[in-house]
């Protein structure tokens, strides 16, 4: 009966200490001294802050799936979305717009509008997210068969350089979009109705329903913020790249999947947050940076980066009871 | 309790029972049939005893990982890690087979490994209780890792004869599916494996029921393991050898079927012959879009599109009525 | 006359024009869509001379499995011929040996199988690739030093074989210290990552062998990223390393898996088809871009895809050279 | 003798609050023995301590006076134990047959003996009066039906004891009394009986003995002779009750609310229909003639056709919920658990949602002001604890009460009811009661479908009688009565007028 007891700002600090994100949080900060002890340059700052930009193009590319999959839904073609994303960016681009601004706002509209395709089939057709989003993965290979290669020229995009290579204060500007688009989603997700309707959908779309909550173009928005991440990610891993290829995008669907859920969300949908999600995709390349430099053969590695993810989720991950 | 009085046997319940169960797959059980008599049109040579045999070869590890994965997902889990358990079963097989262990040796190692890996799996899914989805994942990864120290390239050997006769110009891989099918049905006639659809669905009420629940999804993670390392005996007999990434593209492919065949991801909804239908028409469609002279772009937009509708149709025919 | 052919598995049955399967495993990326480029121009210059009348393509999707079924089918539908990149060296011997017994030609290139029943290989020496690269960088580092080894993915055997052939030198070189070696796919996000990864657990890094595909371009751009010198480093034909290579003054040395390798095997199928006989094996010789050609290469970039590979030039002759050797 | 099943001094807690505290029970053979207190007094938790679903913190469960040590529902089963849960111990993809023998399976060679298992669950639905095929998958029947099958899973056991929790609340009248009946011949064969309902009438009629449970604490135990329902209200809740039903008084006010000529939808066909403000309509029926398709038609839920239709001045239908909401319609469902509630979220969120979902999008959202207006709610309803904790650890009265309350912010115009009272305590159903009447007195309309006939003649101002689809009744309010309202809804009439 104490906690009733306790002063509000108490049960509010014990809430967050033992929240989920919280949790993930802190496995990545003892995962990085654990390391830098065992690895000097592990723990170097330039080395974490390249983690943190990497992370940010699983968390971006994340932000969208922690969406969809609060919402009940998962969503398989964000991989082919990022390639796409990468791809046609060089082919969207004018001479007439010297910032380059004009061809990713270009990209990142095509992709929500392919996402918002996915909420349709998922809300309109009725078909299972999995199977929708996975044929319009399908879909998008036979795009990029055409797309592909297309262009001769290379990604001389000034923005897209300026956000895979810039450091403004130090901070890459990819880590920069990275916390706008965090600020945006934490907000869209906890302080707005719109969130509220997604959790909702996600844990009772019947009682959602018949509470008000207009399923159909709260699923296509779902979807299409879903696209747009991932759209964002394309340009963001295409800056860092210097070039798209076919097959950019494709470390990121497992990924995506794996940080959401290692951030305590839901794979059932209805429960989470995406302020589990930033820590779980700086945990997921902090995994794969530390097994990058452990001499040993392909195997042992594989059977390493597997041991480590399902430690750290037995650390962090059970799955609350329901029903 | 005399006044619960005692009825005549009635034997038809267990047919009726399955009849039922037909329901939901009918439509998908007509978009396969099409399909069929696309493909006999397409190419007769399906007539012949070689034709059919070639056939079957090629649906046979697919339709394994679709019941696999279906297993699982009728007690409310899933795998990722299908595929790296198919080659894990694949180079077991082609590193044992031909050495001291034989034939029989090394289809029981297979088998084993099959069923430890997937008890423990499921012991760490159901007894932790930690999300199905990222436990497969991590597994993947570690099973995978264990196929490529087994057999770090693409090598090892499986006797001819073995070949031959699994993958041979006789349709044995049919045989071999009704008997696993002949199995599942056997298993599902037990208390322990009737018990999947409630542990999936109703875990809870089921539990207050007197169900086993742990020991049920437990024992589908088995088989589900089991099935899969099969699978990959299979694919080695079928290629000769091993490969310790030959399976990574069934785990979309074993989801993509199972969801097709109408099993649903809360647990307790489809069935297997929806499942088996369902690897049927992702198998079907690689060979008739051949026939039919598509070109890999249209190959890619048909293929999706036909996932789609066969989800879809069922959907707006059900609001139409 | 054809009757007694000399090429495995042509049984002289079959009459021009012909009709060619092309068994592809994954037709998305770059350089396989390269490659088709170069197969369906080949196939568009046989058909002027009435030789094929048909290209049929399938994509496996990746899946070996998958293109296993795939050939079954081109044997259902009796193609003459079949030229195959294949998904595994392994899995498709069966399927392959089924279809060399039907009279059809099989021409198996860059990725190939361990059988015996087909026509004819067509490819690089994946093992020399691995040897010359490896000279070229203890060379260039001057036979000691600490490198950092990037190979292809795990598990597949073309990524091994290059691996391998750089074992011999690197044993005679005791002084050069291997620091690190990753296994990526074949591409440049990927590397980029693992090689920061190990700059930073590696201070000291005098040179990188990379056996292939954009691993390369990763390596360079992780270097420079991080504000470290640019180390001598091995590479492919990509586009975008040999771009950086000029744009950063690299010491470097590429090699390739030239795409025109697609519309040769499509040429030996039919001239094994009508009869010639042709090599088991056609060893194409690795042509070498170092820092010496590397202009002639850049010239051309703009004829080829921003992530795509420039391949050196090919036409017929050069076919039947190479047809020629024994 | 020694009572065949037995709590003594039980005590348990969740997360440190305790929901029940040294209770003691004990069921004696050939006894029905009453279990009754508010909703969350802790009812269902006994008997789960009981049936071995849960494990007391304190205390024992004890079979013919052993005690048990660790008590589970397997072992309970193998003692004779058998639970009616509220149609929640079953499969909805399963049969009816496979699902009354779930847990108890005949067994041949190891197999599931299909044919035994025929025979025994058709045995057992013939005594509740099920005649659907055995093969019916659960899923397709209706709420009721399921209490039934649920029933019957019970009686296949063939229990020496019987504990049914709240058995009634989704059974029609007939199907109430086909159980009423048979617990009785079970009684007459030494069965032990535990009941929970809170329809005192039925606990009069059938009961010998009750315990009170207030609280988590025991305080009564007594024998039910000499005891009439106000006494067992006054044992529940400590004081006397007043009237159950508030007085009637009209507040029909001229003017319709809803309107509609020629409407179909699910199995309601053509139907004609006014709604007037400021009047309780009740829908009545048996089980599963349309009355729910009717509610959800003009709701916007299912889709619906009409020849015309008027809702709040605005000619048409809405066609969707939002729409729905928006003409100020509101619609509490029937079946909490799946339709009216997101279980694991806080009961907060719960009754924020519809005002949420009716919000612009992207207008940023007021804790503050949310829980303001939760904790009033929660006051005006009586809904204890703590707001933040998930719905699902709510007993099943005080989750209906959520259900309802989530829509008062919202100031509906009409509000439709899908037996809203059903699992509700009597106190609970009497403030329930007394809203309703106040809605409409002020003006608005109340459309209530009830399974609870006395409450449709106690509370209504008219009553429309629904048969295969069709409004078959409109029952005045002078011609109200409980004998009206059955017949109608048999079909009576329709043979005496043939005859
Ligand atoms: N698993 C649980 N976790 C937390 N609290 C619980 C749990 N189960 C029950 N409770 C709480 O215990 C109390 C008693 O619940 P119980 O279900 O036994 O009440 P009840 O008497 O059956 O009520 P009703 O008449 O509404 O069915 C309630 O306040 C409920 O919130
Ligand atoms: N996962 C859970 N978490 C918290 N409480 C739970 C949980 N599951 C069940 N309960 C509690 O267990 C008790 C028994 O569940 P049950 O659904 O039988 O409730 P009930 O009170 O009988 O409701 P109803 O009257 O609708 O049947 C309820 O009080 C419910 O609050
Ligand atoms: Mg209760
Ligand atoms: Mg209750």
């Amino acid at each position: 009966m104490t906690a009733w007891t306790d002063s509000a700002g108490g049960r509010r600090a014990r809430a967050i200490l033992t929240s989920r994100p919280f949790l993930t949080l802190a496995i990545v900060v003892a995962v990085w001294i654990a390391a830098s002890i065992a690895s000097r340059g592990f723990g170097a700052y330039g080395h974490l802050r390249y983690l943190v930009e990497l992370g940010a193009v699983i968390g971006l590319v994340a932000a969208g799936q922690t969406f969809v999959v609060i919402a009940g839904g998962i969503d398989l073609s964000v991989a082919a979305i990022v390639t796409v994303s990468a791809i046609s960016l060089p082919l969207l681009s004018w001479q007439a717009d010297p910032t380059g601004l004009a061809s990713v706002l270009a990209v990142v509209a095509l992709t929500t509008a392919i996402g918002v395709v996915n909420g349709l089939g998922v809300a309109l057709l009725r078909v299972h997210p999995m199977i929708m989003t996975l044929a319009m993965a399908t879909f998008l290979q036979g795009l990029l068969i055409i797309i592909a290669g297309g262009s001769a020229v290379t990604a001389e995009n000034p923005l897209v350089h300026w956000l895979g290579n810039a450091r403004p204060a130090g901070i890459p500007a990819g880590i920069l979009l990275w916390i706008a688009v965090s600020v945006l989603v934490l907000t869209l997700m906890h302080a707005t109705p719109f969130g509220a309707r997604i959790f909702a959908m996600g844990a009772n779309p019947l009682a959602a329903s018949l509470s008000g909550v207009p399923i159909i173009s709260t699923t296509l928005a779902v979807y299409g913020i879903s696209g747009f991440t991932a759209g964002l990610a394309g340009v963001l891993v295409l800056g860092m790249n210097g070039q798209g290829y076919v097959g950019i995008g494709d470390p990121y669907l497992l990924a995506s999947i794996a940080a959401v859920v290692l951030g305590g969300t839901s794979i059932l949908g209805g429960l989470g947050t995406y302020a589990g999600t930033i820590p779980g995709a700086i945990l997921l390349v902090t995994i794969t940076a530390l097994i990058t430099v452990v001499n040993a053969s392909p195997g042992w590695r594989s059977i390493l980066f597997g041991s480590l993810i399902l430690g750290l989720l037995l650390l962090s991950g059970r799955e609350q009871a329901r029903r | 309790m005399s006044i619960i009085p005692y009825a005549r046997a009635d034997g038809a319940l267990y047919w009726q029972v399955q009849a039922r169960r037909n329901i939901g797959v009918r439509s998908l059980f007509l978009v396969v049939l099409a399909f069929l008599i696309a493909y006999a049109v397409l190419f007769p040579g399906l007539f012949t005893v070689s034709g059919f045999a070639k056939f079957t070869q090629s649906w046979f590890p697919l339709a394994l990982v679709a019941m696999a994965q279906a297993i699982l997902m009728l007690t409310g889990g899933i795998s990722l890690a299908i595929g790296a358990t198919v080659s894990l079963g694949a180079v077991i097989a082609a590193t044992t087979m031909g050495g001291p262990l034989g034939i029989a040796g090394g289809a029981a190692a297979v088998a084993l490994a099959g069923l430890g890996i997937g008890a423990a799996t499921g012991f760490i899914v159901v007894r932790l209780r930690l999300p199905a989805i990222v436990v497969t994942l991590a597994g993947s990864f570690i099973i995978g890792g264990a196929a490529l120290l087994i057999l770090p390239r693409p090598g090892g050997s499986i006797p001819a004869w073995l070949s031959d006769l699994l993958a041979g110009d006789t349709p044995a891989a049919f045989v071999l599916l009704v008997v696993v099918v002949l199995l599942w049905k056997l298993y599902l006639a037990t208390p322990l494996g009737l018990s999947l659809y409630a542990a999936g669905e109703n875990p809870v009420g089921a539990y207050r029921s007197g169900v086993p629940v742990d020991a049920a999804r437990v024992a589908a993670y088995a088989i589900s393991g089991l099935l899969s390392t099969g699978a990959g005996l299979f694919v080695a007999a079928q290629t000769g050898s091993g490969d310790p990434v030959i399976g990574t593209a069934f785990t979309l492919n074993s989801i993509a079927a199972a969801v097709l065949g109408g099993i649903g991801f809360l647990g307790g909804q489809g069935t297997m012959r929806g499942a088996l239908a369902g690897s049927l028409l992702l198998s079907l469609m690689i060979s008739v879009m051949f026939f039919l002279g598509f070109t890999p772009v249209a190959q890619y937009v048909a293929q999706g599109l036909i996932i789609i509708g066969a989800v879809a149709i069922p959907q707006f025919r059900k609001v139409q009525q | 006359s054809q009757a007694d052919a000399a090429a495995k598995c042509i049984k002289g049955d079959r009459k021009a024009p012909y009709t060619i399967g092309w068994a592809n495993i994954y037709s998305v990326p770059t350089w396989m869509k390269q490659t088709q480029g170069t197969i369906e121009a080949e196939v568009e210059a046989l058909k002027k001379q009435g030789l094929v009348d048909k290209l049929v393509v399938t994509d496996a999707q990746g899946d070996a499995n998958v293109q296993i079924q795939q050939i079954q089918s081109m044997i259902d539908s009796n193609v003459d011929a079949i030229i195959l990149i294949a998904g595994s060296s392994t899995a498709p011997a069966r399927v392959i040996a089924d279809a060399c017994a039907k009279g059809i030609a099989i021409i198996n290139f860059d990725s190939l199988v361990d059988t015996d029943q087909v026509t004819a290989k067509v490819n690089t020496d994946s093992s020399q690739w691995g040897d010359q690269a490896a000279k070229f960088l203890i060379d260039a580092i001057g036979g000691k030093g600490k490198i950092l080894i990037l190979n292809g993915p795990a598990g597949v055997s073309v990524s091994d074989d290059r691996r391998k052939g750089a074992d011999a030198e690197l044993k005679a070189h005791p002084d050069v210290k291997i620091l690190a070696e990753t296994n990526t796919p074949y591409n440049v996000a990927p590397a980029q990552e693992a090689v920061t990864s190990l700059l930073f657990a590696n201070p000291e890094i005098d040179g990188i062998l990379s056996l292939g595909g954009a691993l390369s371009a990763g390596a360079v751009l992780a270097l420079d990223k991080q504000g470290r010198d640019q180390v001598p480093i091995t590479g492919e034909n990509a586009r975008q390393f040999l771009e950086l290579w000029k744009e950063k003054g690299l010491k470097s040395w590429a090699t390739m898996q030239p795409n025109w390798l697609g519309a040769f095997a499509t040429y030996t199928a039919v001239q094994a088809l009508e009869g010639k006989d042709v090599p088991a094996f056609v060893k194409i010789p690795l042509p070498v871009i170092d820092n010496s050609n590397i202009d002639q290469y850049l010239a051309r970039a703009k004829d080829f895809p921003a992530d795509g590979y420039i391949y050196s030039p090919y036409d017929e002759e050069l076919f039947k050279k190479l047809l020629a050797q024994k | 003798m020694a009572p065949l099943l037995a709590a003594r001094g039980v005590s348990k807690a969740f997360f440190g609050n305790p929901v029940l505290r040294d209770v003691s029970i004990a069921l004696q053979p050939g006894r029905v023995h009453a279990l009754l207190g508010e909703n969350g007094a802790g009812k269902s938790t006994l008997i789960n301590l009981l049936s071995g679903a849960l494990r007391p913190d304190s205390g024992t469960i004890e079979v013919d006076g052993r005690a048990v040590a660790r008590m589970t529902p397997a072992l309970a089963r193998q003692a004779g134990i058998a639970v009616v849960q509220q149609e929640l111990s079953l499969t909805a993809s399963l049969s009816i047959a496979e699902n009354i023998g779930i847990g108890a399976y005949p067994k041949r060679f190891g197999l599931v003996d299909y044919k035994e298992l025929a025979a025994r669950a058709k045995a057992a639905c013939k005594l509740v009066g099920l005649d659907e095929p055995l093969s019916t998958p659960v899923g397709n029947l209706s709420l009721g039906r399921r209490q039934m099958v649920e029933i019957a899973k019970a009686l296949y056991r063939r229990p020496r004891v019987l504990i049914l929790d709240e058995p009634t609340s989704s059974l029609s009248a007939t199907e109430t009394k086909i159980l009423t009946d048979l617990l009785g011949r079970l009684r007459g064969e030494g069965v032990a009986i535990l009941y929970i309902s809170h329809r005192l009438n039925e606990v009069m009629a059938l009961c010998q003995h009750v315990t009170v449970l207030k609280d988590g604490t025991c305080t009564a135990d007594r024998s039910l002779e000499g005891t009439d329902a106000a006494g067992l209200v006054r044992l529940m809740v400590g004081r006397d009750p007043g009237d159950l039903f508030p007085k009637w008084q009209p507040s029909g006010s001229p003017g319709a609310a809803i309107s509609v000529r020629g409407f179909s939808a699910g199995l309601m066909h053509d139907v004609d229909l006014d709604i007037g403000t400021g009047e309780v309509l009740g829908i009545g029926g048996l089980v599963g003639q349309g009355q729910e398709d009717l509610l959800l038609g003009l709701y916007g839920a299912i889709p619906a056709r009409t020849v015309s239709a008027t809702v709040n001045g605005v000619s048409g239908l809405p066609g969707n919920v939002p729409k729905a909401n928006a003409l100020g319609l509101a619609y509490v469902p029937a079946d909490r658990k799946r339709e009216g509630l997101h279980l694991i979220h806080p009961i907060i969120t719960n009754m924020m949602l519809p005002s949420l979902a009716r919000l612009p999008s992207l207008k940023l959202r007021s804790r503050k002001a949310e829980r303001q207006k939760g904790r009033d709610l929660a006051a005006q309803l009586s809904i204890k604890g703590d707001l933040q904790r998930p719905a699902q650890a709510l007993s099943g009265g005080n989750q209906q009460k959520v259900a309802l309350a989530k829509w008062m912010p919202h100031d509906p115009l009409v509000l439709l009811l899908n037996d809203p009272t059903r699992g509700v305590d009597v106190e609970t159903k009497r403030e329930i009661y007394l809203m309703l009447r106040a809605f409409a007195a002020a003006g608005k309309a109340v459309v209530l479908l009830s399974s609870d006939t006395p409450e449709l003649v106690h509370l209504c101002d008219r009553v429309a009688v629904v048969r295969e689809g069709r409004v078959v009744r409109m029952i005045e309010r002078a011609a109200l009565s409980e004998e009206a309202i059955v017949s109608a809804a048999m079909g009576a009439e329709r043979r005496k007028v043939a005859a």
